[in-house]
């Protein structure tokens, strides 16, 4: 008879009216800025650089080698060697960026750079609250505003950060074993004392030692 | 003669006259409409509810509408240069002569010096008992006049459907 | 019961204490310029209580809150659309016929509001009592086609002509059975005078009133009423005069700013003015739905309806889609009208017919029968519709 | 209308209100362009349609708003540098697109692709094509005028995919999930559980979606016998996917083809009888069901293992001088990408068979005679999206 789809399809939607008011599967509306959804611990927004650490600057582990730059399929990373050599996450001195800017106006959020870096210095952020009134200065974020601490990474990333640190620490301790011995050598081959230990510089991580 | 009979009046002179000398056909037939609208009011002023509201509805909402239609369906909705009218004077002295002949001619007959019978009360009635006894058959030609239309117009309707398709 | 009195009359009486210190020349002026000013009002808070719940409303048929921004529970969300159209700029296109461009939407919503003129709001309470205020209110409603025709032609624009062009033949097309389906209430009430359609319903037999719609033919009256009135007032499943996914906004989509708003007033003062008429005509106008509810005021009764009536518009824009032109057009031809046209003969047997159960079953026939045999055979595009059954590969 | 921004666009401006000459009916016909910016042309779509009343009798879809030197583009990256733009091209299913691209690249290198990324290539794209085709049919409905209810029923469904995709790759549509030789990350913990519980709940929504519209009268008289293709004509202009199986050509590539691991999947194929608009629809309603099959099965299934082919690395990817062409079942039909390598790290040649784009070339066909309010709903069951069609 004429009308029943439409009197069917009238219960349904009058089953979702009062099905909203008593079940939050009907009414999945979050009211975004009062309440915001649950952090994925996957999810991703624009990258960031990591640093260990107190000093951003010190703790710095990118090495500016520019893979990402190379490999950015927007080319959104701008990277500037520097000249001179700081120690590195794992305590090989190593250049640092003089310049690290990202335009995030251009970064697609791809990750790209993430999987390609081999010192773990770039990672995701889940910072999407970026707005800016300024195209051009607010969204070119330099290597100041890209710099996040490693707690920051723990936090965003737990099951991730933990195995970037467990792998880092065991590089650092090769690194060190290998300097120890490479002074041990130095030492007995040149009988001479030596001063200071390459491996004061280097800063502890200390969420790796709080996990240890 | 009251200020609205008098408003009344002037609106509906002026959407006829208007009606007449727009160039624009569509602007044309709005004043048109206006002077229908204006004519209904004025039957309304003389209490004459049923009339009234059937010429609104009838012309209004009806002859209008059709008119436009037709203007719309055949092309000519964009404005058209004024048509020759170089005679526009002397029509004006003819109406004038005629109107002044017909007003005299009523002047003379005596009609203005009637009584005017009082309004009848609740028009509807009236006209309802009216249609259904003294113009029973021409009521019921009309009807059947306007049923032969609407079949006819059915039939027309789903011929063509089925003849597309 | 003389309190219940007090309360159901307070505005007639208030009108009258009112009226009284103005001299007594200017009384009835007096008096029609305060119901006037009354029903605007009225009006417009409803109409922006409608909007409100229509939003709201939706929003919750679509699993969504609706707006909840404005003011608590969002309820200021109309004023501040009200403030934003005012605000707006007011586009006119550089081509349009600015005269007829300007005048459209006005002429819109002053149809929409004469038609409030004959509808009785309460005992006592309909602003005149015209004794042809059936016809009166249709001979109004026909003025509307004409103010969206304007808006349509005056706007230059290829899709608010077609806007103009199908909202003038689907409102030709459903006036046609809504005044019929009305005519069956005329037929038993023998009388166009809606403050005598109203008082003749508002009688009982026990606790039951004798509203018409709860006859066959009254029922079928009212379903094919509301029908028409949907289609007259362009809302879903009919609202092919704004089409917005075919020709954007249709009649109207030049129109920006204040304008566009009195469109909208429009739209929704029309769908509140035919509902009331259908409330008038077949649901008892103010009268109370059972005799021992009748300490609740009548006006009560009558906004109570309207709203109900309302949410049914809002529930049905929530869940169908939108039909076609043709469709249309056969749906009011070939459905509407036969059903309307037998609907006349079921309601003249009725008149007729000596009360008993044979009169309802006889009529109850007389209008089941053709629905349900024009319902299987509507044509709406020279097939039937129908489920389909699928088959799978392997 | 709007205002004239394109060349074409100014033609039909200076037309403006003019007529062209009279139809067959003899009643002037009227020009209008529909779009750019139209609210049914699912993006930067253009049709220049000439009417008879409302009878179509001409349609001429213009396209290229959107186009951004796609496959130009691809030949300046690196192989992996390509994998986030397929997500841009049909941006609702970006992980199909994905694995399309992928599985293109794995043919051109002859990578193997362990057990367990080739079950969650198929959990994804199976969850893309719910999400997919519950998203078309709740805009078919909006383009019908049905006031957005399904379509915010179907968004709601949408939503809990897209959870589920942040959860797993990280973003809600962009998800640059696969990887030559696998995928880029495992699923996390629990995350299968996740979609389990989603996709034994999803036949409950289509329920209530066929409640609200199969039986439904004016979706009925609004899609049966409206946009019919036949099945000479299907087969004939290469339409692929739902589009041709509604017009009953039992053409699946995930059968025909049997690419991953789809021949271990027992699924049926609907099929259409009509090829028109209702037809389109249902097959996608069908298909759900179907997809629901297949995800029930892979989760049931799915082994414990490696999720990357280990000798692939990401950087530095140059594989051997040939050519390849991968195809899969997207959910809007047959997605190539064909690849011509010369044995640098980016690909010499890289072609994109949209099925969007191809399943339109009816358009004009399946248009003419009918409404204009016909146009946007035809166009709305071929499911184009714009990032594809113009890419």
């Amino acid at each position: 008879m004429l009308g029943r789809g439409i009197v069917e399809g009238m219960l349904e939607t009058a089953r979702n009216f009062l099905g909203s008011y008593v079940s939050r599967e009907r009414l999945t509306t979050v009211q975004y800025p009062e309440e915001r959804l649950a952090h994925i611990e996957n999810a991703r927004s624009f990258p960031f650089l990591v640093y260990d650490g107190a000093d951003w600057q010190a703790g710095m582990r990118c090495v500016s080698c520019q893979i990402c730059e190379k490999e950015c399929p927007p080319k959104c990373i701008y990277i500037e060697k520097s000249v001179d050599k700081k120690p590195d996450a794992v305590g090989r001195p190593q250049n640092y960026p003089k310049v690290f800017n990202i335009d995030v106006s251009v970064c697609m959020s791809c990750q790209i750079c993430v999987e390609v870096c081999p010192f773990d210095a770039i990672k995701m952020d889940v910072e999407y609250e970026l707005g800016a009134h300024d195209r051009f200065g607010g969204l070119l974020l330099d290597k100041q505003r890209l710099s996040k601490s490693n707690e920051y990474y723990h936090r965003i990333h737990p099951t991730e950060a933990a195995a970037v640190d467990a792998a880092l620490a065991e590089e650092r301790a090769k690194m060190q074993a290998k300097q120890q011995a490479a002074a041990a050598a130095a030492a007995a081959k040149a009988a001479a004392p030596v001063a200071a230990t390459p491996s004061a510089a280097i800063p502890s991580a200390p969420a790796t030692e709080g996990k240890a | 003669m009251t200020i609205g009979f008098l408003i009344l009046a002037i609106v509906t002179m002026a959407g006829v006259v208007a009606a007449m000398s727009m160039r624009h056909l569509i602007h044309c037939v709005l004043a048109l409409t206006l002077g229908f609208a204006g004519l209904a009011m004025l039957y309304l002023q003389l209490e004459a509810q049923f009339v009234g509201l059937t010429q609104l509805l009838v012309y209004v909402g009806g002859v209008a509408i059709l008119a436009v239609f037709a203007i719309m369906t055949t092309h000519s909705s964009e404005p058209v240069a004024r048509p020759g009218t170089s005679y526009w004077l002397g029509g004006c002295v003819v109406a004038t002569a005629v109107f002044i002949l017909l007003a005299h001619a009523i002047e003379k007959s005596g009609v203005g010096a009637r009584t005017m019978p009082a309004a009848p009360v609740g028009g509807v009635k009236e006209i309802g008992v009216a249609l259904m006894s003294g113009y029973i058959l021409p009521l019921e030609i009309v009807g059947l006049l306007l049923t032969a239309a609407l079949v006819g117009a059915v039939v027309v309707a789903t011929g063509e459907g089925s003849g597309k398709r | 019961m003389t309190r219940a009195v007090a309360v159901d009359q307070m505005f007639v009486t208030l009108n009258h204490a009112l009226v009284a210190y103005v001299p007594a020349v200017w009384r009835p002026l007096a008096s029609a310029v305060l119901g006037v000013v009354t029903v605007m009002v009225v009006f417009l808070t409803l109409f922006a209580l409608t909007v409100l719940l229509e939003r709201k409303g939706l929003g919750r048929m679509q699993n969504r809150y609706g707006p909840n921004r404005v003011g608590p529970w969002g309820i200021l969300q109309p004023v501040a659309d009200g403030i934003k159209a005012i605000i707006k700029e007011d586009v006119v296109p550089q081509s349009a016929d600015h005269a007829v461009h300007f005048l459209a939407p006005v002429l819109i919503v002053v149809a929409a509001f004469l038609n409030y003129a004959v509808i009785p709001v309460g005992r006592g309470m309909a602003l005149t009592d015209l004794n042809a205020g059936v016809l009166f209110f249709f001979a109004i409603s026909s003025m509307v086609e004409l103010g969206v025709f304007m808006a349509g032609w005056a706007s230059r624009s290829k899709y608010s002509l077609f806007g103009a062009m199908r909202a003038i033949a689907q409102m030709i097309s459903y006036e046609v059975p809504m005044l019929l389906a009305a005519t069956a209430t005329v037929m038993v009430a023998g009388t166009l005078s809606t403050t005598r359609i109203v008082e003749m319903q508002a009688t009982y037999t026990g606790q039951i009133p004798h509203w018409f719609v709860l006859t066959p033919w009254g029922f079928t009256g009212f379903c094919l009423f509301m029908v028409a009135a949907t289609a007259e007032s362009n809302r879903s499943p009919f609202d092919l005069p704004e089409g917005e996914s075919e020709i954007v906004a249709g009649y109207f989509i030049e129109y920006s700013g204040f304008k566009f708003a009195l469109f909208f007033i429009g739209e929704y003062l029309g769908m509140m003015a035919t509902s009331a008429m259908a409330i008038t005509l077949f649901l008892g106008g103010w009268s109370a739905p059972l005799a021992c509810l009748q300490w609740f005021p009548t006006w009560g009764w009558f906004f109570v309806k309207l709203v109900a009536l309302l949410c049914g518009f809002i529930w049905m824009r929530g869940t169908l889609p939108r039909l076609r032109m043709d469709q249309l057009m056969n749906f009011s031809w070939k459905f509407l009208l036969p059903m309307t046209l037998v609907n006349l003969v079921a309601t003249g047997l009725w008149r007729f017919l000596p009360v008993g159960w044979e009169r309802w079953l006889i009529c109850g026939a007389l209008v089941v029968v053709p629905y349900a045999l024009l319902g299987r055979s509507i044509n709406w595009q020279g097939r039937k519709v129908a489920v389909r059954r699928y088959r799978y590969a392997e | 209308m709007s205002s004239a921004m394109h060349p074409a666009m100014d033609m039909a401006a200076e037309r403006g209100m003019q007529l062209s000459p009279a139809g067959e009916s003899g009643v002037q016909l009227l020009e209008v362009s529909m779009g750019p910016q139209h609210p049914s042309t699912h993006g930067v779509f253009r049709m220049d349609v000439v009417l008879d009343g409302e009878k179509v009798v001409k349609l001429k879809p213009v396209f290229g708003y959107l186009h951004r030197n796609h496959e130009k583009i691809a030949e300046k990256e690196t192989y992996l540098g390509n994998m986030p733009y397929t997500d841009r091209l049909d941006y609702i299913c970006s992980l199909t697109n994905n694995w399309a691209y992928a599985l293109a690249v794995e043919k051109l290198a002859g990578i193997e692709v362990p057990e367990r990324a080739e079950y969650l290539r198929v959990i994804t794209a199976e969850l893309t094509r719910l999400q997919n085709h519950a998203l078309l049919i709740g805009f078919l409905m909006q383009d019908m005028g049905a006031s957005g209810t399904p379509l915010m029923y179907a968004f709601r469904e949408r939503e809990k995919i897209q959870d589920l995709f942040e959860a797993l790759t990280g973003s809600r549509m962009m998800s640059n999930y696969m990887r030559f030789g696998g995928c880029r990350v495992d699923a996390p913990a629990g995350w299968l559980a996740e979609v389990g519980k989603m996709v034994a709940s999803f036949p409950q929504f289509l329920d209530e979606f066929e409640a609200l519209l199969t039986g439904n009268e004016i979706l009925m008289a609004r899609t049966q016998e409206v946009g019919v293709v036949t099945r000479e004509r299907a087969v004939n202009a290469g339409l692929t996917g739902p589009m041709l199986r509604a017009s009953g050509v039992n053409y699946d590539i995930r059968k025909v083809d049997g690419y991953g691991i789809y021949n271990r999947f027992p699924f049926r194929v609907p099929l259409g009888e009509h090829g028109d608009t209702y037809d389109r629809y249902m097959i996608r309603v069908l298909e759900m069901r179907e997809s629901v099959k297949i995800l029930e099965q892979a989760l049931k299934e799915i082994p414990d293992g490696p999720i990357q082919d280990p000798k692939t690395k990401p950087r530095n990817f140059r594989p051997k001088v040939g050519e390849a062409y991968g195809r899969i079942e997207s959910p809007k039909g047959e997605l190539g990408f064909y690849l011509i390598s010369d044995g640098t790290g980016t690909p010499y040649r890289y072609r994109v068979r949209p099925p969007s784009l191809i399943n339109l070339t009816l358009l004009e066909e399946m248009c003419l005679g009918h409404n204009v309010a016909d146009i946007v709903v035809i166009l709305g069951s071929v499911d184009i999206v714009l990032g594809e069609v113009d890419r």
